[in-house]
């Protein structure tokens, strides 16, 4: 059975092509990919979340707000019941900002893996097939049942 | 339904009135004290004049910050050791949702804190005040730049605080914008801006307005872009917009983008009204960056030598760190002076390209299809075919985020780098301009051996931030090294 | 008198001994151990291999600092962060004045004190053990570039301690870098350099050979700097070297630099003997640099996109601080992708000129009479003429700081930006040629208003620093600012 | 009667451009000026202002190694009776040298003035007629007799 991950670009941000690349990426690595485009709400993702059963929620970000965005994102995932692996990428800070700084503040708020603008979804796919512990025959399987 | 007619006083006055309620800094505005302000400004304030009457490109740059002072002092950095001609006053994304209580916590947590978490300048907060503190602090024309779908209230307190510019348009502020936002919606709130703007022309204050000319700045082919321009053009002309400043977004393949430069120009002289001075702008490269800031420079010249040879009016110039976020001060005055150096050192040469001629004639071609299909689908009225053909996918722009565009056209490049199309969907364009495009890119597939699909555009997508112009499999590269 | 034939075997070991008898290190040169340790390199470390087979321009930077380990890591941080395709050991000013003994004591300063007061990597003194732990330390082929008139016992030591290529040439490293070393020395001097290069050859290990082209950096009319680079070019040939890299320093006008750089190939070949393989080198911007680090960047940029369209064999990146001061490895590695990016962003583009072929053929036949003058002063003979061209002023060099040459050149810019020749002195050119310039000239100073003067000539030496190609009163500027 | 200056550049350093340049600047305001040329040895400056009895010596150095050529300079002209006012100027310091570190080391070798290469003449020439007292008049009478 193929993995669900829930994927959107969080708060009024309307930076797609980013979230277009990874839905791709992600779908011929095997995953089923719930892309909730730009735009999208903390409700939107944990809602979505629950509807698909996902295993991961994907926030992406690259307008310069996402700490506000995100800030009690993980409180509603948990109202929501949605027990996932939570990743979140994109330009997270505004300006020119040291990024082990912005990784410590968004694994504060409770994500499990921080991700700068230059990680290729590659990097974020063996990430996740880690996390989930998928092995590489699974996921064939999976590229190949999807 | 809507239509393209110019929105009648009693009703331009009554949303006025109703806008302005909306946000308390509202209340200050009075037109007839707005036109003796901008009256009192000097000449080289007058941002149409300035921008019409230069005789080589002028450079303007990008930059906003939440705080007042801040942005003088920004401002005049970027005039003074950034030598821009030019100068900005970018908003920040809570004013652009119209967030105002959002940007006031914003603007206050910045001003106490000392750190900004907005990204630009709250214009509707700082208040008519606010802004003409900002006008009488900046030896320069300062425009308003933004991303506002409803930028009804935005403009008319910047107008009144004496900004003399204004990007943005119904198509160029939704697709790539937005999600939720419907067209409809979107013209006519921007008839009022561009009517607004009209008001302030008829007592001899000429606001320029410029459509966004880039979109969603990633591979749009310059006809879709060119008729977008072109469509709001009209759409402003109509309620009575004089100083039109048409924008383009680089490709990066030089022959098309001065083609696309010179089809911009001639196509919006065609299509609007004579009484109306068009203008263009080139933007830099608005694609994804190179994430280091050498190979930064090395893209933003490219645009500065593209400039130098298509000479537009004005160019939107980048800074060296694009890529990474919002760029200091330093680094966007940077990205000024770089491509100052390539513009002035290139620009009493005599560059002739072959080819730019026939890339222009198609282009050229391509917007008459889709602008005719407009007209069409408008039934001869611009505000109904526009809404419509987007509907119908006649009309549309790759990657656009909104729900008002099909998003099915993929662009992706031919063997050259330029960008042609390789899915139209529904796209009005006869099977004579389809197969040029298919043959292009039949070509670079060819030279790749590989099958046009959605991996090529991805490839495209991301080839300048991995250092070439075209996504060729294995990075292009028999490099030596 | 001196003459251009191949230096007898016999001479050759004895010149070599002597040499080598001049100084410590000197005497652990083993031709036939040398040999060994060449062909014990691996493929991609074989300079005229990776350079002569490459199918884009290679990137190669200057750089070169006193000690051992620093220049290691210097080069190693150029290959991997900069990714130069090639690397250089510049070496310093007290080699290249043969002053071994204040070279040491440069060099032992540097190691003691830690702060380099050397210029450059002294690799006489470091010997051939030194030369070799850099050559396996560092994974891409390395060149020895200098600027000595007399580099026999560094060319000696520098072969033997594994360089396959080696910069300079009898004419290129005299006029523009001494005052007092006259003509006839330098050839015979680099006769030698040619001739070890050549025994080299004969074995299998060719060393690359590359006459400097940018001579004194400033305004060099493209016909002069070809001259040259084919009569050093023939001169080499006669020793038995058959990797030739001619060179080329960019005047910034496109046009007239993509002329160049195909004549220079195209004269090259017509030359020189079948045998020898020429390859071309260009030189981004040899003059000075403006005093700010971006708009260095659009200066380097503007190189980058000529190379892209001449598509020379290999380019010299300079960098951004080249106006201040020997450059931080960052910034070299800095001005390495910014050049490559731009190359590759324009590499696949076809970007034809208009013009290019009529200014080519200009440099063709200008370059043909300066060489059919050379070959009547010597008649028939490529060392005497040189010799007796420069003494008659039929050759010269524009700002030589050297006694052999007239220096009576004038260069000054047209109103397009292209280097034309103001003052001719005695330059073996015919009137026919010397109308053209004049007439270019003259429309110059039309546009100017004003009269062809030294005046006109300091303001295009400044001119890039100052921001612009041409040197025009006051800055050339109505700038709208 | 004109003022001369001697101009030259020192140690091995051969980049004629910039004297070039300056030799017409300092002679079209007025000076007479002894161009030595580059490469030019700390006893060739001596003589020359001995020669020409100068009042102003203008050393040029762009190569990097100004400070060793400079050493004892002025006891050289000490030496030979050279009492003029003496200017450096170029590129002092190997390397992205701090420059008043610069101005500070060669003013400590004797130099009344040092100049970082953004210098243009004019400003030199400036500077030469305030140290050398030159008011305007003068300086017009200098051009026309010369
Ligand atoms: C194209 C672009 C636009 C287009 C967007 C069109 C569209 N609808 O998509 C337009 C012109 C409309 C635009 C608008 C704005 N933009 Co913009 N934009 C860019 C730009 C140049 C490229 C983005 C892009 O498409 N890259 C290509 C894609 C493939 O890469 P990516 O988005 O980075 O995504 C990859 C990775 O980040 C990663 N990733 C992303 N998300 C996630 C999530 C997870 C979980 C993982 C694992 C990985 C991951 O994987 C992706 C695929 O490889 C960037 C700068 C840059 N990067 O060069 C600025 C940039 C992102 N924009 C910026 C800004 C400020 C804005 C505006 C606010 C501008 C303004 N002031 O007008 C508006 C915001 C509008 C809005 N409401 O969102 C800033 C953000 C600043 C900050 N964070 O500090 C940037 C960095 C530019 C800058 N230097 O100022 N922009
Ligand atoms: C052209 C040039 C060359 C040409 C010179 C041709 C010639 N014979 O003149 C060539 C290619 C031969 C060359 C060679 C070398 N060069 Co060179 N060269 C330059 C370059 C690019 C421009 C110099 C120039 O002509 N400028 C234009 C003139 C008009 O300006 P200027 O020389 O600065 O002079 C003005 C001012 O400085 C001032 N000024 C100068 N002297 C004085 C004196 C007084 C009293 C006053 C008041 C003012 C003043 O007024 C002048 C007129 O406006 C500079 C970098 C730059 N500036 O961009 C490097 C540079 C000077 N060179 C440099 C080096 C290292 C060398 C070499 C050692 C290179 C090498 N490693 O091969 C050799 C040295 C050879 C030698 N024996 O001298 C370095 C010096 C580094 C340092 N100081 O730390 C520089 C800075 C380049 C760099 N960034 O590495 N070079």
């Amino acid at each position: 059975m193929s993995r669900t991950v829930v994927l959107g670009v969080i708060g009024s941000d309307a930076h797609v092509v980013g979230i277009t690349i990874l839905e791709q990426a992600f779908s011929a690595a095997g995953f089923t990919v719930i892309n909730l485009g730009v735009q999208s709400s903390q409700t939107e993702f944990a809602e979505a979340a629950v509807t698909h059963d996902a295993e991961a929620v994907l926030v992406s970000s690259l307008y310069g707000h996402a700490e506000q965005d995100c800030q009690g994102f993980h409180d509603v995932l948990e109202d929501h019941g949605v027990d996932a692996v939570t990743y979140i990428g994109g330009n997270l800070s505004v300006g020119q900002g040291d990024f082990e700084q912005t990784r410590e503040t968004f694994e504060a708020l409770g994500f499990d893996r921080v991700f700068d603008a230059e990680t290729g979804p590659e990097e974020a796919i063996a990430a996740l097939k880690r996390d989930l512990h998928i092995t590489t025959t699974e996921h064939e399987r999976a590229t190949v049942t999807t | 339904m809507i239509r393209d007619e110019r929105i009648p006083s009693e009703q331009l006055q009554r949303i006025d009135e109703e806008l302005r309620a909306g946000w308390p800094t509202g209340q200050a505005v009075d037109f007839e004290e707005a036109i003796r302000y901008h009256e009192s400004l000097p000449a080289h304030k007058r941002f149409a004049d300035v921008l019409e009457t230069a005789d080589q490109p002028l450079l303007q740059p990008r930059a906003g910050v939440p705080r007042l002072e801040d942005q003088i002092e920004l401002l005049r950095y970027l005039h003074g050791e950034g030598e821009a001609d030019l100068l900005p006053t970018t908003i920040d994304s809570y004013t652009r949702d119209n967030e105002y209580a959002k940007a006031q916590e914003g603007l206050e947590n910045a001003r106490e804190s000392g750190t900004d978490t907005l990204n630009g300048f709250p214009a509707v907060n700082h208040g008519i005040d606010g802004c003409r503190a900002l006008i009488d602090s900046v030896d320069a024309p300062i425009e308003v730049r933004h991303g506002t779908p409803d930028a009804r209230l935005l403009a008319a307190i910047t107008f009144a605080g004496g900004f003399q510019s204004f990007e943005g348009g119904p198509i160029s502020y939704n697709i790539p914008y937005t999600k939720r936002h419907d067209l409809a919606t979107t013209i006519e709130h921007w008839q009022f801006v561009d009517r607004l703007a009209g008001a302030y022309t008829e007592r001899g204050v000429r606001i320029n307005r410029e459509p966004f000319g880039p979109l969603t700045g990633t591979l749009v082919p310059p006809s879709i872009a060119i008729t977008v321009m072109v469509l709001e053009g009209l759409l402003a002309a109509t309620q009575g917009v004089r100083s039109l400043t048409l924008g383009y977004g680089q490709v990066g393949n030089v022959v098309q983008d001065v083609a696309a430069l010179r089809a911009l120009r001639s196509l919006g002289e065609e299509y609007l009204p004579d009484e109306v001075c068009v203008t263009t702008v080139f933007h830099e490269w608005m694609g994804g960056f190179p994430p280091d800031e050498a190979r930064a420079n090395g893209v933003i010249s490219l645009g500065g030598m593209t400039a130098a040879i298509a000479r537009p009016d004005k160019v939107i110039t980048k800074s060296p760190q694009e890529f990474q976020g919002v760029p200091t001060k330093e680094a966007n005055a940077a990205g000024l002076r770089t491509t100052r150096q390539i513009i002035d050192m290139a620009l009493e040469q005599q560059i002739d390209i072959d080819g730019i001629e026939d890339e222009q004639a198609l282009i050229e071609r391509e917007t008459h299809a889709l602008m005719e299909s407009v007209f069409d689908h408008g039934d001869g009225d611009v505000a109904r075919g526009t809404i419509q053909a987007f509907d119908a996918g006649a009309l549309d722009v790759p990657f656009a985020p909104s729900d008002s565009a099909r998003g099915a056209v993929l662009p992706a490049r031919d063997d050259d780098g330029r960008v042609r199309i390789l899915e139209f969907g529904d796209l009005a364009m006869d099977d004579d301009i389809r197969e040029v495009h298919a043959a292009r890119l039949a070509r670079r597939a060819e030279t790749e051996g590989r099958k046009q699909s959605f991996r090529m555009v991805a490839d495209d997508v991301d080839a300048i931030s991995d250092g070439r112009l075209i996504g060729r499999p294995n990075g292009g590269g028999n490099r030596a090294d």
